[in-house]
Formats: structure tokens, C-alpha cells, sequence
């Protein structure tokens, strides 16, 4: 029998295919198409991951050229993990946004085309073995991104998607200038035939590109002190949006990073790991001091969001170690469910409260116990408490930087759940707190509340089983 | 799977299994969910009998699951976590009734009684953990599932207790979190093990071992509220008065005490750890929590505090237990661990009458309330009494048997500590005693909520728990010597924990 | 002062990028040969669009994908702008819109048509026939269209092209691999999505204007 | 120096003029011109310096249709959201109290 | 030097120009035309780099579409601030 693997590229054709007809059909008929293409999607990964055994990558040669004529499409472990991940984390997200935006057509009619093709961009981008259809994929994903920002239509949504554009403009610009030198320097843009071309002293030009490339993927993953455009973008968008966002689209981005970092650019990667590894300290020290202070749930949330990528390149001194890799793809899938969770939890609230504000949540508990309860599990992941994916995560962090007697990573993870602690809990003492009973709250349909249960759940269970998701990944190196 | 296996879960699960339906349930399914919670409590008690019973034979129980490569959640059941399992479930039934009556009417029960089996629950994964990972897991699962409990009242106070609670926990949990993990790199696993698994190391490392052991110890020494890591443990009063007494008399402080002992004789093993010299450090922190806990409580006006500061000095009769090298003091140790917990629940239960009863919360307006509350102020007394080490108390015998491990120990000093101890207990437990017995109220009762009712002086769920345990302290104390006594199964413990024989 | 440090640094940048570029060895892959021994295969004469729409119409696929996207995007955050004011556009400029239309149909149909073996194709044939409209629009001659009620019929031209494309990228999946052409029909096939591109891109671009533009054909 | 390598050259330094313009430029049109100036700098780089040979070659070529139909697209969406945000100016909704790290 | 690169580098030397004005040209609609003209040189460049497939594709959409939809937002940003003066 075939490989369920060769079927991932129609984890790219289905949501292609469902976002023009959401396009064409409309609001109503578009939700359902999302909701059950998701569900597809989903299914098919599901069962490549269960199926997965081959540890070579397994190459889908698009109109059966091969590179470096035609472009490749590469499935490993790792591009598998993300693949689980953006499926797993979108359907709930699909769900509920259905009923998020049951209310106003104005804003669903266009959410299906471009949440279809976002989940497009996404997946294409992970498989994606040519440098120049990661451009294409960028592309893709940010555009769209932006676009969903903007479907508020409000002021703030407007001013922080034009702010998210010029961000993303500039990353895919640089890229594209690298993908330009790397051109001119080997004549290919294919990975598979770059790698062995680079030698051990390569031409300035591939230097350069690789640091431009870089650069402009750091800036896509908002990484301090680029990060500017973030949480304007992620606390102001509509709640799906910002969940997709935070969840998925920075984590894109970074998977190229990684990628890039320890394939291609891996002779001059070295010399520079401190550098993303300094900043993630900066982002976790900064983005959890500016959510400490923040008023507004979702500003919170996407500061918190801010912070937590900074974990992401905490590892990059540990790279190339398998272990290191493990660390931060673990981190990824927690930060990516929980922090979907949380969104969606905070959107819940905020439509009960009819109010932005931690203030407004007092009592909350005795009215909205799952959705409280949604929030805490994901705090607890994010806080990287046990039994949670972040605790994993963060445990995985601290083994390997120990492991190599880099002590100021453990540190500063520690330290990092230590402050999470704090705006986590923030938020919580407020809904514990007592409300005058006279004080009405508008009623949310049950689906969004389970939906975000649903996804914090599952960014706690699977800091009680990591094994199957780490097995994607290749071994302990010796 | 074998019994051997499911046991333990099962245990696990009978708290939790009640602890999620009752979150499902609806807030008004007041007598599904008093019923769901005795059920669980009882079926609990009947699955630890069998276990108490396969353990005394000498059968091993225990499971483990792969959370990562080489990464495991594991569970045994034996001799000394059976030992806070059993007081555990034995207190969380009475709690549980006690809880019953005293929130009647009040808000948010379904939260409370959620939360409270959750906590529970953590607390039977701290006493069956079988690796320092594990039992980390629901170390910090106990802070979380406690942080509602503690802020329950949903004032602003409450909220301040709840935040202190979880600055000293959490951070603690972090320094702990930090010794794991170093002892995860020293030995590719955490597993417990009679008699030590570092033991194999030699001097070349022991500065690092030393380290190690301070931080694992300090991580866990917060909750086990160790000067000067106590602080919280005042604060956390402002919980309501259930909360109160499981907090410490069961899961907290006894998990943090359960976590030193675990510590010393399975990571590090008490030889082992005594050839660092780790011991008298620990025994000296020990003896001065105890005198600087009771030196606090005299000064106390609030009842509940000053029971605050005698638990912070009482925990630490565990702690110097185990500090005390050799079998006997383990045994003074390790049955204070349950002595102290009945003894301090009642105190707790009581206070918690009197306030519910006739809106006592200070020392200070307690004047006469034994002849108006005879009962509760009877039990209170037992338990005072037991706290002061009188004799034919649960207290006495820990005392005793202190007091000789510290001279076997010959650590004579330890013997003049524990003397101290007892003069202050006195100090501010007597007075207590005074005014309720032999003074009378002048003022009246100016905030009494529950009339008498013939013999029954307050609610009934409020009256049987403290009666319960009250009488426990004496039989605790009268018949330590039976094979079913709490003192039987501490030597049972020390036995397997030392090779040597025990001779007193 | 941030002027000064941009400044400079981009001083910096260019210096190190000129000079990178100038001493750069000559690649060693070269695609050309590629591409000259399998033009062949790919159905069309011309090397930029055999690049296009075989070797590379993956690429091209997703490119679509992100005009369309763009132009969603477009909707659903442009302006809400009222309904356009039917002033009397200048008589001149409509009489040249009607003489100058017809023969840029032709000269698109013919860019479509040529785009096989010679420079041309559906984007250039596309952008002109969008051109063409652009042009009636500032004209008078069309109307701008309404993001928020748009007929179901543009919608289906605005994808149809697009769909056509993916339908037989999918299709040809049967060979093996997406966009896998059978050498021989993949000339044919090449100028099916060629024709429903044009068409489709040609909406595309002028909707990116007509979505946008309200003045009426009057001057700017 | 081959006249490829020189629009090579040029387009490095449109680039740069690009970037340098979207960071220090504040209108935002200017800045979207700045940004299509980036682009067509990049543009010039791929083909020039894949032609630095001399012989043409048709996959730069390709690319750079691709890029430049991306490129209009963003400079679309960007404009739709510029004169959307001039739109929604003065109209009070939603109080923009976001504050950026 | 050959013809043919004096030409280029004069078109290389417009190029920069435009561009630069562009940036710097202290009027948005200068600017705006700026643009254009360098989307109409940038034609000729591909026509030299032996592109003309490119060459269309810039004149069409890079100099064309692109041109009209900046004039087209050009005057209705105009629009809006006239407006905006008179209230």
C-alpha cells in the first residue's frame, strides 16, 4: 500500500480548495466548508503521523521534474510536527469561529476565503523545499494574516494590520534579496542541491543572504525588539484571528529559522547563536514585564505571546542538538494549543462582559467556570507548570542547556515561568474575586466555550504523553 | 493489568473521578455531589485497607508511564506513603463532612468541593510518587488545586493570602524544579529507593551533592514552612476554616514534610547523607522553626494564626525526626507526621466552631466559651494537651520517641529543644484553656449564628469530626503499642528504611 | 539621530552588498541547460513560459493564490465608500475607450495565444485586457464595483481561472505528482489554464482598481 | 564590468534606498512606493546577477513575474487599508489606546 | 566603452535618480510620478537585461495597474483631507 505521507499535498489543495469556494459561496456555506475541510485535513495528518516510520525525508517532486529544475516538497519529522500542529490547532479554531462570527456576515464572508488560505500558506510553507516558494509561501501567509487583522474593519484593527504589513513587507523584501544572492552565487534555489554546494569557506554573497534571509524571518516571528507590530496586531484582531495568529502564523516563520539555521546556513550559523539566543532572553524579560503592566485581557495574552517566543530561541546555542531541536518543537505545539486556547477563552469573556478589561472579570468564575477553567489550564502551560506540554518543554530546555553547561538558559527559562506566573494569575485573582450578582452578562454559545476547553485540554495532555509527538524527531545524537 | 498495578490508580482515581463530575454538575446538585464525595471518600478508605494490608505482607504495588524517552510518571505504594495516604483519606472523609456543614448556604460550593478533591487527589500522587519527577508533578499540582481554595472568599484579602501563598510556593517549586533536574543529569533518573540512589558517588562530587541537597531541600522547605519559608503559611488563614485544617494538618505542610523524607532516605539515604553531614544542619533549621514558630504563636491574638505559628513549629518535629540519624528518631519522625495532623485538625475544627457558632475569632473573646460550647472546647483541650506532649496523647509518644532518637543520635542538645518546645506549647495553649474553662463571659454572644439544640451545642457535621479526632489523639496515644497503632507502622517504615535491628 | 544611524548603516549594507555581488564567482549549477534539454517535455516553445506554468506552475499556482487573497483582503478591509456619483464623464475620453477597446481585446488574445513561443502569456495578455477596463472605468463607460453585494457571476469569473488551474494541477496528480503534464497534452493543457487565467487575472487587477476607485471617470 | 553585473549593481543600491525609505520615510504612501522600490531592487538583483554571464536565463525571468504580480497585490492591499484608515479617522470608535513595546 | 553600455549606465544613472527622487521628493504627488517614471525605466532595464517578457509584465502592471491605483488613492486621499478641512 502507499505511504500515507505522500498524501500531504493535499493538505495543501484541500484548503486551496475550500477558500475559493467559501469565496464563491459565501458566509454560510463557506463556515461549514472550512469546519469540515479542516476536519479532513486533519484526519489525513493524523494518519500520516500515526503511519510515519521512514526516517529519510519523503519527497513529493511537484510536475515530476525534481529539483533543481522543478520544486520539491519535503516531509520530515519536524515539517510533520507543524503539520500536526496547524491542523489540530485550526479545526477547534474553525469551529469556533463559526459560531464566533455567526452574528455578522460582513466580517464571516471574508474570514473562510482567507482563513483557507492562511492554512494553505502554512502547510505549503512547511513542506515547501525551494527557497524561492518559501518566498511564495511568505507570501501567502502574511498577506493573508494581515487581511484577517483587518476584517475588524475598526480603527485600532486597520492601523495595526497597515503596521503588521509594512513589518512582514520588509522580512519578505529582505528574503527575497537573499533568495536573489543565493540564486546568482549557485544557480539553484533548491535546497537538496544548495547543501552539498555549500562549501566550507562560501562566497560573501551567501553570507549576506543568509544574514538578510534570517533578519527578515526574525522580523516575521516578531522576535524582540522586532516585535513592534505584534501586539497591536494579535490583541486587536477579532478572537479567531488573534488565536490563529499567535498560534500558528509566528510559529511559520520560525520554523524556517530553524530550518535554515541548522541546514543551510549551519557554517555560518555558529559564530552567531548568541545573538537569537540573546534576544529570546530580551523577549521573555520584556514581553512578560510589559504583560505584567498591561490592562486589556488580549494586549496581555499577546504580550504573553511576545515572551513566549522567546523561548523559541533560547536553543539556538544548543543547535544542531536533537535535543535542543525536541525542546523547542515542544515548546512550539504547547505555546501553539494553549495559547489558541487562551484567545479564544479571552474571546468568550470579552463577549460576555461586553469589556476588554481584567476588571470586568471579577466573579467570572461563578459564571463562566469552563471558560475560567479553559484559561487556567493554558496559564499552566504557558507557565510551564506539570503535568503540561510547557512543562515538558521548558523540563527538555533545562536538561539540554545543563547538558552542555550553558547554565544562563535554565536561568532565564526558570525565571521566564516565574514572571508568566505572575500576569497569569493576575488575570485569575480578578475573576475570583466577587461581583455584585447584579451585574448581567451576555450569553456565548457553549460551542466556544468547549472549543476553547478543548484546545487548553489539549495542551495539557500532552505534557502527560509526549512520546509519540517526539518521536517524529530523530534521536538522542550519541 | 494486575491488581499490583490497578491499586494504586485506583486510589488515584477515587478522588478524582468525583472531583471532575463535580465540576460538571450544576451548582444546585447540592446532594449528588455531598453523596459523590462521601462515596469516593469511603471507597478510598477501603482500597487503602487492601493495600495497608498487601504492603504489611511484604507485596509490592506500582505502576509507571512514559511521558518522554526515558521520562516516566511512576507510582508505588509503599510503607511510608501508605502512611500519608491513609491519614489523608482518613481526614479528607472527615474535612469533607466538616466542609459539608460549614459552607451550607454559601456560594460556589460546587468550585470548593471541586477543587478540594483535586487537591486530595494531588495529594495521593505526592505520597505514591516513585521519582522525584512525579512526585514534582503533583507537588505543584497541589499549589494550583490549593490557590482557589485559599482565595474562596473572593475578597480582597483573600486574594492578597492567595498571592503571597503562591510568591513562596511557586518560587519554591522553581528552586526545586532546579534540584530535580540536576539529579536527572547526575543519574539519567529520579527513582526513589530504599537506602539512597546517590550513595554511589564518591567525595569528588559532594560539594555539588551538598548543593543539590540545599536546593531540593529548600524547594520543598516552603511548603513544609521551614524558617525562614514560613511566611506564607500565616497568611493563608484567611481561607475558611475547612481549608484551613486540610492546608495544615494534611496536604501542604505534610507534603512538604512528606518531601524531606522522601529526600533523605530515598535519594540521598540517610547513611549517606549523615556521612555529608547534611543531618545537623537540617535537625539545627528543625529545632529553630520549632522554637521560633512557638515563640510567634504566643504573641498571637487571632486563633487562627497562633494555630498558624504552632503548625509552623510543629512540622518541623517531622523534620528534626528525620534529621535525627538512626531508626529511633525516624520513628518519632515519621508517626508525628500522622500524630500531628490528627491532633492539629481538631484544633482547626474547633477554632472553625467557635467562629461559625458564636463569631469567635480571637483569643481574647473566648472567655466562657467551654461552658457554652462544652464539647468542642473538650476536644480542643485533648488536642492542646496533645500539642504540649501531656501524657496519654498521640503527642507524648512522638515526644518520647524523640527525644530518645536525639539521645541515640547523641545529639543531647535536641533533647533541651524539644523541653523548650513543650514550655512554650504551654505558653499559649494554657491561657486558651483558661479563659474557656474557667472564666465567664460577661459581654454575651454577640455574633452567635447557631443556636443549642438540646445536647448539641453546634451543627452535628460540625461536632462529630473534631469529636473523631479527639479521640483518635488519645487512642493514638493509649494504645500505641497495639499493631494497628500509627507508632506499629512507623517502626514497620524504619525497619525497611534502616537495616539495623530496632531496640528500645 | 535615527536618521543618521539608518543612514549610515544602509551605507554600510549597500557597500557590503555591492561588493559581495562584485567578486562573486560564477554559479555552479546552471538551470539553462535544464531547461533548453527539457523544453521538449514541456508543451510550449517558449523557455519563460515553460518555466511558468511547468516546470515552476507550482509557484505560479500560489502566486495566484496570493492575488486572490489580496483582492479578499482588499474587500473586506477597503473602504466603505457610498455609491459613485453619475457625473457626465468627458465625451472625448469615452469615444477613444470605444475605439481603443476592441483592439486591445485583440492585442491581449494575441499576447495569450503568442505567450506559447514567444515573449507574452496570461499575465501580460491579462494585465492588458485589466488595463482595457481600467480605462473604460475612467471613462464612464464602467462602473466601479461594490465589495459588499458582488454578484455571484464575478465572483465565479475572479476565482474561475484559479479553480480551472488547481482543478488540473489535481487532476494530473494521477500521473504521479501534482502538475504532472503528459508531454503530450501538456501543450493543450498549458493554454486551457493560460485561457482561464487571463480571464481571471484580468477581473483580478481591474477589480484591484474598481474596488478602490470612486471618481467617477471625472479628472483627478 | 558586463552590463548585467552593472544593473546588478543598481538594483543593490535601489534596494538599499527602498529600505532605507520604508524605515525613515512616515507617510505611509511614500513608504508603500519605498517598499515597491525594495522589491524592484531584489528584482534586478536575481536577474542581473544570474546574467552576469551574459546568456539570458528564463527561470530569473519567471521568479521575477511572480514576484512582480506579488508585489502589486501587497501595494493593492496596502493602499485599500491606507485609505480605509483615512477613512475611519475621524469617526471615534473604539479608542486606539494600543501600546506597542 | 561600447554604445551600448553608455547606454546602460545612463539608463543606471536614471534609474538611481528616480528612485531617489522618489523618496525624496518633498511632494507626495511628485513622488507619486517619480514612481512611475522609474516603473517606465525599469521596463527599458529588463528590455537591456533580454527580458521582455518582464518588460511587459512592469509596463502592464508595475508601471501601469501600480501607477493608476497610487493616482487613484492619491486623489482620494486628497479627497478625504479637502473634506476634512471644510468640516
Amino acid at each position: 500500500m502507499v505511504e500515507p505521507v505522500t498524501f500531504v499535498v493535499w493538505l495543501i489543495v484541500l484548503p486551496l480548495a475550500w477558500a475559493a469556494a467559501a469565496f464563491v459561496t459565501g458566509e454560510r456555506i463557506g463556515a461549514w466548508l472550512g469546519v469540515v475541510g479542516s476536519a479532513i485535513q486533519t484526519f489525513l495528518v493524523v494518519w500520516m503521523v500515526a503511519t510515519w516510520h521512514v526516517a529519510v525525508p519523503v519527497i513529493h517532486r511537484v510536475g515530476g521534474w525534481g529539483a533543481p529544475l522543478g520544486i520539491d516538497l519535503t516531509v520530515d519529522g519536524l515539517a510533520l510536527a507543524m503539520l500536526l500542529l496547524t491542523q489540530v490547532v485550526s479545526l477547534p479554531l474553525t469551529i469556533y469561529a463559526r459560531s464566533y462570527f455567526s452574528e455578522d456576515a460582513s466580517k464571516s464572508r471574508h474570514f473562510w476565503p482567507l482563513a483557507g488560505f492562511l492554512i494553505t500558506g502554512l502547510n505549503a510553507l512547511f513542506v515547501s523545499a525551494d527557497l524561492f516558494n518559501i518566498y511564495v509561501t511568505l507570501e501567502i501567509v502574511g498577506l493573508s494574516a494581515v487581511s484577517l487583522v483587518a476584517i475588524g474593519g475598526g480603527k485600532a484593527q486597520i492601523s495595526a494590520a497597515l503596521r503588521y504589513l509594512f513589518a512582514t513587507l520588509i522580512g519578505s523584501g529582505a528574503y527575497l534579496l537573499g533568495v536573489a544572492l543565493i540564486y546568482g552565487a549557485f544557480g539553484s534555489v533548491s535546497l537538496a542541491t544548495l547543501i552539498p554546494l555549500v562549501g566550507s569557506n562560501p562566497p560573501q554573497a551567501f553570507a549576506l543572504a543568509g544574514l538578510l534571509m534570517l533578519f527578515g524571518l526574525m522580523l516575521k516571528t516578531a522576535l524582540f525588539p522586532f516585535h513592534y507590530w505584534l501586539p497591536p496586531a494579535h490583541g486587536g484582531a477579532a478572537a479567531p484571528v488573534s488565536a490563529l495568529l499567535s498560534a500558528l502564523v509566528v510559529k511559520a516563520s520560525f520554523y524556517l529559522t530553524l530550518r535554515l539555521w541548522t541546514e543551510l546556513f549551519a557554517s555560518i550559523a555558529d559564530d552567531i547563536a548568541w545573538i537569537p539566543a540573546l534576544l529570546g532572553a530580551g523577549a521573555i524579560l520584556w514581553g512578560s514585564w510589559r504583560a505584567i503592566q498591561a490592562i486589556r485581557i488580549k494586549m496581555l495574552i499577546a504580550y504573553s505571546t511576545v515572551a513566549q517566543l522567546g523561548y523559541l530561541f533560547l536553543v539556538f546555542p544548543l543547535l544542531p542538538g536533537q535535543d535542543a531541536i525536541r525542546a523547542t518543537v515542544m515548546q512550539a505545539c504547547a505555546h501553539g494549543a494553549a495559547k489558541a486556547a487562551m484567545f479564544a477563552a479571552a474571546g468568550v469573556l470579552i463577549k460576555a462582559t461586553g469589556q476588554d478589561t481584567m476588571a470586568g472579570l471579577a466573579g467570572m468564575t461563578g459564571r463562566l467556570p469552563l471558560t475560567l477553567f479553559a484559561f487556567g489550564l493554558a496559564g499552566m502551560t504557558l507557565m510551564g507548570l506539570p503535568p503540561s506540554s510547557g512543562f515538558l518543554a521548558k523540563w527538555q530546555l533545562i536538561e539540554a542547556g545543563m547538558a552542555r553547561d550553558l547554565w544562563i538558559i535554565p536561568v532565564v527559562a526558570l525565571a521566564g515561568g516565574l514572571l508568566t506566573a505572575v500576569y497569569i494569575f493576575r488575570i485569575l485573582s480578578f475573576a475570583f474575586l466577587l461581583s455584585p450578582s447584579s451585574v448581567k452578562i451576555a450569553t456565548v454559545p457553549r460551542v466556544q466555550e468547549w472549543t476553547a476547553f478543548a484546545l487548553a485540554a489539549g495542551s495539557v495532555l500532552l505534557g502527560l504523553r509526549g512520546v509519540e509527538l517526539m518521536a517524529l524527531l530523530p534521536g538522542q545524537v550519541p | 493489568m494486575t491488581s499490583g498495578e490497578l491499586l494504586p490508580l485506583a486510589v488515584f482515581f477515587s478522588s478524582l473521578i468525583p472531583g471532575v463530575l463535580i465540576f460538571l454538575m450544576p451548582e444546585s446538585a447540592t446532594r449528588t455531589r455531598t453523596t459523590l464525595n462521601i462515596l469516593g471518600a469511603v471507597v478510598k478508605l477501603v482500597l487503602i485497607f487492601i493495600l495497608l494490608a498487601g504492603v504489611r505482607a511484604g507485596d509490592e504495588f506500582g505502576v509507571s508511564f512514559a511521558v518522554l524517552e526515558g521520562l516516566e510518571l511512576a507510582f508505588k505504594a509503599d510503607a511510608l506513603g501508605l502512611l500519608f495516604i491513609t491519614l489523608s483519606a482518613v481526614l479528607w472523609l472527615l474535612t469533607t463532612l466538616y466542609a459539608i456543614g460549614y459552607l451550607e448556604h454559601s456560594a460556589f460550593r460546587r468550585r470548593f468541593f471541586g477543587f478540594f478533591s483535586l487537591c486530595v487527589t494531588s495529594t495521593m500522587g505526592i505520597a505514591m510518587a516513585a521519582n522525584l519527577f512525579t512526585f514534582f508533578v503533583f507537588y505543584e499540582l497541589l499549589t494550583l488545586s490549593t490557590f482557589p481554595l485559599v482565595v474562596h472568599r473572593g475578597t480582597q484579602a483573600a486574594m492578597r493570602g492567595g498571592r503571597i501563598y503562591l510568591a513562596y510556593t511557586l518560587t519554591g517549586g522553581t528552586v526545586l524544579l532546579t534540584g530535580i533536574v540536576l539529579v536527572q543529569n547526575l543519574l539519567g533518573h529520579t527513582d526513589f529507593a530504599h537506602g539512597g540512589v546517590l550513595g554511589a558517588f564518591d567525595d569528588s562530587r559532594s560539594t555539588y551533592l551538598k548543593a543539590i541537597f540545599f536546593l531540593l531541600i529548600a524547594g520543598v522547605g516552603v511548603k513544609a514552612a521551614i524558617v525562614p519559608l514560613h511566611g506564607w503559611l500565616p497568611q493563608a488563614m484567611v481561607a475558611p476554616a475547612p481549608v484551613s485544617a486540610l492546608l495544615h494538618a494534611v496536604a501542604v505542610v505534610k507534603a512538604g514534610a512528606f518531601g524531606i523524607v522522601r529526600i533523605v532516605y530515598e535519594i540521598y539515604g540517610v547513611e549517606f547523607a549523615q556521612s555529608l553531614g547534611l543531618l545537623t544542619p537540617l535537625a539545627i533549621a528543625a529545632s529553630i522553626t520549632i522554637l521560633w514558630g512557638s515563640l510567634r504563636a504566643l504573641s498571637q491574638d487571632d486563633l487562627k494564626r497562633r494555630l498558624a505559628f504552632s503548625t509552623v513549629s510543629q512540622v518541623s518535629y517531622i523534620v528534626l525526626g528525620v534529621a535525627l540519624f538512626g531508626p529511633i528518631g525516624t520513628i518519632g519522625g515519621v508517626v508525628h507526621l500522622v500524630h500531628q495532623g490528627l491532633m492539629k485538625i481538631t484544633l482547626f475544627f474547633c477554632a472553625g466552631n467557635y467562629a461559625e457558632t458564636l463569631g469567635i475569632h480571637k483569643v481574647s473573646e473566648m472567655d466562657g466559651a467551654g461552658r457554652r460550647m462544652p464539647v468542642t472546647t473538650l476536644a480542643f483541650s485533648i488536642a492542646a494537651l496533645g500539642m504540649m506532649g501531656a501524657p496519654f496523647t498521640a503527642g507524648a509518644v512522638s515526644k518520647a520517641w524523640l527525644s530518645d532518637g536525639a539521645v541515640a543520635a547523641n545529639m543531647g542538645w535536641v533533647v533541651w529543644v524539644l523541653w523548650g518546645s513543650s514550655l512554650l506549647n504551654a505558653g499559649y495553649f494554657l491561657p486558651i484553656l483558661w479563659r474557656t474553662w474557667f472564666r465567664c463571659n460577661r459581654s454575651g454572644w454577640h455574633a452567635e449564628h447557631i443556636p443549642v439544640a438540646g445536647w448539641r451545642e453546634t451543627a452535628l457535621l460540625l461536632l462529630i469530626p473534631p469529636i473523631v479526632t479527639a479521640t483518635a489523639t488519645i487512642a493514638a496515644g493509649i494504645y500505641a503499642n497495639s499493631d494497628l497503632s500509627p507508632l506499629a507502622w512507623a517502626r514497620l517504615i524504619a525497619s525497611r528504611e534502616y537495616v539495623t535491628e530496632i531496640v528500645r | 539621530m535615527k536618521r543618521a544611524i539608518v543612514i549610515a548603516a544602509a551605507l554600510v549594507f549597500g557597500g557590503l552588498l555591492i561588493n559581495a555581488i562584485v567578486d562573486l564567482p560564477s554559479s555552479p549549477v546552471n538551470l539553462r541547460i535544464a531547461v533548453a534539454d527539457n523544453m521538449a517535455k514541456s508543451g510550449v516553445s517558449h523557455p519563460v513560459t515553460a518555466v511558468l506554468l511547468n516546470f515552476r506552475g507550482y509557484d505560479t499556482l500560489l502566486e495566484i493564490a496570493v492575488l486572490l487573497l489580496a483582492l479578499i483582503g482588499l474587500m473586506a478591509a477597503g473602504p466603505m465608500l457610498p455609491p459613485p456619483p453619475n457625473q457626465p464623464a468627458d465625451a472625448m475620453l469615452q469615444k477613444l475607450a470605444r475605439i481603443a477597446t476592441p483592439p486591445v481585446i485583440v492585442v491581449g488574445g494575441y499576447l495569450l495565444w503568442a505567450g506559447a513561443f514567444r515573449p507574452g502569456g496570461a499575465f501580460q495578455a491579462g494585465a492588458v485586457l485589466a488595463a482595457a477596463m481600467v480605462l473604460l472605468h475612467l471613462s464612464g463607460l464602467l462602473s466601479a464595483w461594490n465589495a459588499q453585494l458582488l454578484p455571484l457571476a464575478r465572483r465565479v469569473i475572479l476565482v474561475g481561472g484559479f479553480v480551472l488551474f488547481l482543478c488540473v494541477s489535481v487532476a494530473l496528480l494521477a500521473a504521479g505528482s501534482l502538475l504532472q503534464y503528459p508531454p503530450e497534452q501538456a501543450g493543450l493543457l498549458i493554454l486551457l489554464i493560460e485561457s482561464g487565467l487571463t480571464l481571471s487575472l484580468a477581473a483580478i487587477l481591474a477589480g484591484l482598481f474598481l474596488f478602490l476607485s470612486r471618481d467617477n471617470g471625472g479628472a483627478p | 564590468m558586463s552590463s548585467e553585473l552593472l544593473f546588478a549593481v543598481v538594483g543593490a543600491l535601489i534596494f538599499t534606498l527602498g529600505v532605507a525609505g520604508t524605515i525613515l520615510v512616515a507617510n505611509l504612501l511614500r513608504r508603500i512606493l519605498a517598499f515597491n522600490l525594495m522589491g524592484s531592487g531584489a528584482f534586478l538583483v536575481l536577474v542581473g546577477l544570474a546574467q552576469r554571464g551574459g546568456e539570458s536565463d528564463p527561470v530569473p525571468h519567471a521568479m521575477v513575474l511572480t514576484g512582480i504580480v506579488v508585489a502589486v497585490a501587497a501595494t493593492a492591499l496596502a493602499l485599500a487599508l491606507l485609505r480605509k484608515q483615512h477613512e475611519v479617522k475621524d469617526s471615534e470608535e473604539e479608542l486606539t489606546e494600543i501600546d506597542d513595546g | 566603452m561600447s554604445a551600448a553600455l553608455a547606454f546602460d549606465l545612463l539608463l543606471s544613472t536614471a534609474l538611481v535618480w528616480s528612485a531617489w527622487r522618489t523618496i525624496t521628493a518633498n511632494r507626495l504627488d511628485q513622488a507619486v510620478v517619480m514612481f512611475i517614471v522609474f516603473g517606465l525605466l525599469m521596463t527599458l532595464a529588463w528590455c537591456r537585461l533580454r527580458a521582455p517578457d518582464i518588460a511587459l509584465a512592469e509596463a502592464a502592471i508595475g508601471a501601469g495597474l501600480t501607477g493608476a491605483l497610487l493616482l487613484d488613492a492619491l486623489g482620494a486621499l486628497r479627497k478625504a483631507k479637502t473634506a476634512r478641512r471644510r468640516q
